[in-house]
């Protein structure tokens, strides 16, 4: 393992530090916390709090999205691990401007028992929290005998959506409902070309060979449901639009916003090389994608590999959320 | 009995397992989770020392002192359900010095955070048949090694290690791991027999 | 070698197409050529074209940069490998609106070399057309022995700058002056911990051992000037700023523009840590950094290292022209 | 003499030996270069190939579509400068069918190209001692040789291989060996000797 850092076990605290000195005009860091919160105190007033956080090493995500239109803050685990309780209540105090806070969960158990246990807490302090826990990849499969499905890169679209939806002033209960609405509609899948290597581990958290791929690996190294050689990109693309499809059933005339993200490793060469391959053939179900975007959204440190995110727009509302203003470290427009 | 200083030896035996294990706790978390616990669970263990260093006044603000030291420095599953049960202890032990009603508290709100039951190859595993074995005096080493060896054929069906399902099969889980030192520590400082 | 791709041969035009077709608000190809220009023609009229190109492989450079505020068209080259004169002067021709074309070409001879014969073709059609050739990377001794130091990262920095005086109306005399004035003092130096691999040829262009990294190395792996042990983050930031020290001779009260740009393969939280070791010694020289980024904005495939550049703001007006509104795929400003 | 048919011959050989040798140039090239000199030469070679396949009218047609099929198709700097030179061959053809005068004129394009002389370990090497040989006539498989080999302990100031600075020493030219099968070609179809 070869990483840029001085200390494994203050990397995150050193990244915090990093992301709040280079970019002070969208975040600063609270007090000794792992918390990063939105610098442009006035773009808050008056609006609900929109907050996220759990495991690092998925940069930009999630505080690379701190900013108007987006979210209000953000808290820092270790890498791959849940941040604990303290520091999310900071963030749900520091986020809260009246209109009480809400908090978006990825789906991992040790992120949601922190989120909770900081939720009562925070009820404690009068503060209204509600939340959603994000679980839209589907690799895994969705049954009572499992913690149900992850929370990956379609997550940054519901921030992006709910960011929006704050900004214009909607009330925590209309964010509530908005983010209930648009979750049964998102949905992801992942391809892994090669693992992530934690600092603190020192070696990748599963090897594939030089000629194989994995697909439905999530962001932490977890397995995936198969193994195989490697395919070309608009293969991969038709093995990871058929799951969707499974999900989705594409019609004719339907309408979605497409994602594709960088796992970490993977240049942007190659994801635009996918991109191509997933719109051509979206295009022959018939399918409009009405957004697309293409990068590092929600990496997993130096894993190499691509996941795809399918949005279902089934309300227009949706798509103008997406492309509301917005003005945040790793995501802007105007 | 129950005392600042009991529950202090208690808890220095416990980190002091865990330091020395952390490697271990790791790799029984890297086959079926994320290769985490060991380190978790030792940031815990410095933050609990570090509390104890200046000692509590008594029983109920000794359980707070170590809730709060794994509520701040654990994090991920480990650290909501470790906090949650101390914390637990913190409240009961207010209005009882029974350590089994306390233990029997404490393992309830774990229930409650982790939304699980035994039988899905966590801590709760262990913390169920120990638990049960205090309420009728008969704790044993034995009893606690049979409890950490019975995750090995369970199919997790919470946490990280239910996305691997099947393949969970076969090895401990390592949260069952942690408690079995909490309940060997617990047992040898004479809190439970 | 592990790539998602279809055909080595075809990686290029698969991923100029990728992006046409993920950012049309952007970005539009010029029929069958590997050239891509902006997509809101109106933005342009009546200003001085911008345009630039070289090899591909450093995405999101240069056609991520294509837009309002910056570049007016890109013509992308093999990997690696320099642009051919029909192309660029496709791009010239599209770029020119009555006001004439500038032409930021990054100093390989090969790019010198087919920009100049376009331009050659460009003035039979009586199109006016200046340039710059960026040489930031300190890396390579600068003497009449070579070809002179390379162009690297810097240029980003370059291309925003001439962005923001083109849109405001500059003519082609004050942005060539302008290129000229900025020039000396854009100095970049990277590291590497691996070199890139190029799809048509397979494997890695050097090979360095798990506990090396090599100084001074290009953007197409060309080799540096010294390889040791791997460093801290610390002493790397050492190492490259002790090199533009040389350069720049720090003086308390300089101001500075600071550039940390990841070469690919390395993760944003890497990058993070690198930066708050450069801006807490850049500090430590009583040196001020008024603008600040951090990012993967001049990569090399899926080489992992980082570069640093640094722009000595001489004129208040770099930094406002730094700030300056953009909108592009890889930079948006309000 | 110079038709359209000895050029067409003389280029076909040459694309022969480009193609059959790509995985050569391109070795040469990335020892001090970026190893692509054969590669980027393999896509010239095809567009010569095609571009000759409907025969030109006359001697510059004919020079100028091997010009423009090297100038879209190249890239890279020996792009630029085959490209020059066969425009050069194309400008020149139309006053003097002279192939000496026609190289020199060439050669003199490529040399303001690449703002560069011989001496600096380039395929310039090749043409400065050939087209000096062509002038006396007495132009052989050796001196073509013999100027290739002599950029061997050159020390490059021009071109990528500039880079590596000391270390080009040693190392043979990947352009002045493509330059090389230009001129054997042209010499085995009797346009120089
Ligand atoms: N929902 C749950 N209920 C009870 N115990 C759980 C639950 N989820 C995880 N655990 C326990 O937590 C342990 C993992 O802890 P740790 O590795 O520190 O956290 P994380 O899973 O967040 O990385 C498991 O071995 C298991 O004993
Ligand atoms: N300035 C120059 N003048 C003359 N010849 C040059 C110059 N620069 C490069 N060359 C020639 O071009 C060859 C390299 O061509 P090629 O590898 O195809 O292009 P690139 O260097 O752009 O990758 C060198 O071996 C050398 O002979
Ligand atoms: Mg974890
Ligand atoms: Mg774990
Ligand atoms: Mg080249
Ligand atoms: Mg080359």
């Amino acid at each position: 393992m070869k990483k840029i850092m001085n200390d494994a076990t203050q990397i995150v605290t050193e990244m915090v530090d990093g992301m709040a000195l280079s970019y002070p005009e969208y975040v600063k860091r609270l007090d000794d916390l792992l918390v990063l919160v939105r610098s442009q105190e006035e773009s808050m007033t008056n609006k609900v709090g929109l907050i996220t956080g759990g495991g690092t090493g998925h940069e930009p995500a999630s505080a690379g999205y701190i900013g108007e239109g987006m979210l209000s803050a953000v808290v820092c685990g270790q890498i791959f691990s849940s941040p604990t309780p303290d520091q999310i209540l900071a963030a749900i105090q520091t986020a809260d401007h009246g209109k009480g806070v809400f908090m978006i969960i990825m789906n991992y158990s040790g992120d949601i028992m922190n989120f909770d246990m900081a939720r009562e807490m925070a009820v404690m302090d009068d503060i209204d929290v509600r939340f959603i826990v994000v679980d839209d990849d589907i690799a895994v499969e969705d049954s009572t005998y499992t913690q149900g499905r992850r929370g990956v890169a379609g997550t940054v679209l519901m921030e992006k959506i709910l960011g929006a939806a704050a900004d214009s002033g909607a009330s925590l209960s209309e964010i509530e409902a908005l983010a209930k609405q648009v979750l049964p509609n998102l949905k992801t899948i992942g391809v892994a070309l090669s693992a992530a290597t934690v600092p603190e581990v020192g070696k990748p958290g599963f090897t594939l060979a030089e000629d194989e791929v994995e697909y439905g690996v999530g962001i932490h190294s977890e397995p995936g449901y198969r193994r195989e050689e490697m395919q070309p990109s608009a293969k991969l693309a038709e093995e990871l639009l058929a799951r969707l499809n499974d999900e989705f059933n594409f019609t004719p005339e339907d309408h979605y916003a497409v994602l594709v993200n960088g796992m970490g490793a993977t240049p942007l060469m190659e994801q635009f090389v996918f991109m191509r391959d997933v719109l051509n053939q979206l295009a022959d179900f018939g399918v409009q994608a009405d957004f697309t975007k293409v990068g590092n959204f929600m990496t997993s440190l130096d894993m190499a590999g691509v996941s795809l995110t399918l949005l279902k727009l089934r309300e227009d509302q949706w798509l103008k959320q997406l492309n509301y203003p917005v003005n945040t470290i790793a995501m802007v427009r105007k | 009995m129950l005392t600042v200083e009991t529950i202090a030896q208690w808890m220095n035996g416990w980190t002091k397992d865990i330091k020395a294990n952390k490697g271990y706790l790791n790799e029984l978390d890297s086959v079926i989770g994320d290769g985490d616990h060991g380190s978790n669970l030792a940031r815990g263990a410095d933050a609990i020392e570090a509390a104890l260093l200046t000692a509590p006044d008594d029983v109920p603000s000794t359980f707070k002192a170590v809730a709060m030291a794994i509520v701040s420095k654990v994090g991920g599953a480990s650290g909501a359900l470790y906090g949650t049960a101390f914390l637990e202890m913190y409240k009961e032990s207010q209005r009882t010095t029974d350590m089994v009603k306390i233990l029997d508290k404490a393992m309830k709100a774990m229930e409650k955070r982790g939304d699980s039951k035994p039988g899905e190859k966590t801590m709760l595993d262990v913390w169920e048949p120990v638990v049960k074995a205090a309420k009728r005096g008969n704790v044993t080493p034995i009893v606690i090694d049979d409890a950490v060896e019975s995750t090995k054929d369970m199919k997790a069906t919470k946490g990280r290690a239910s996305y691997v399902g099947e393949k969970s099969i076969g090895h401990l889980d390592p949260g069952a791991v942690s408690s079995g030192y909490l309940f060997h520590n617990l047992f040898e400082v004479g809190l439970v027999g």
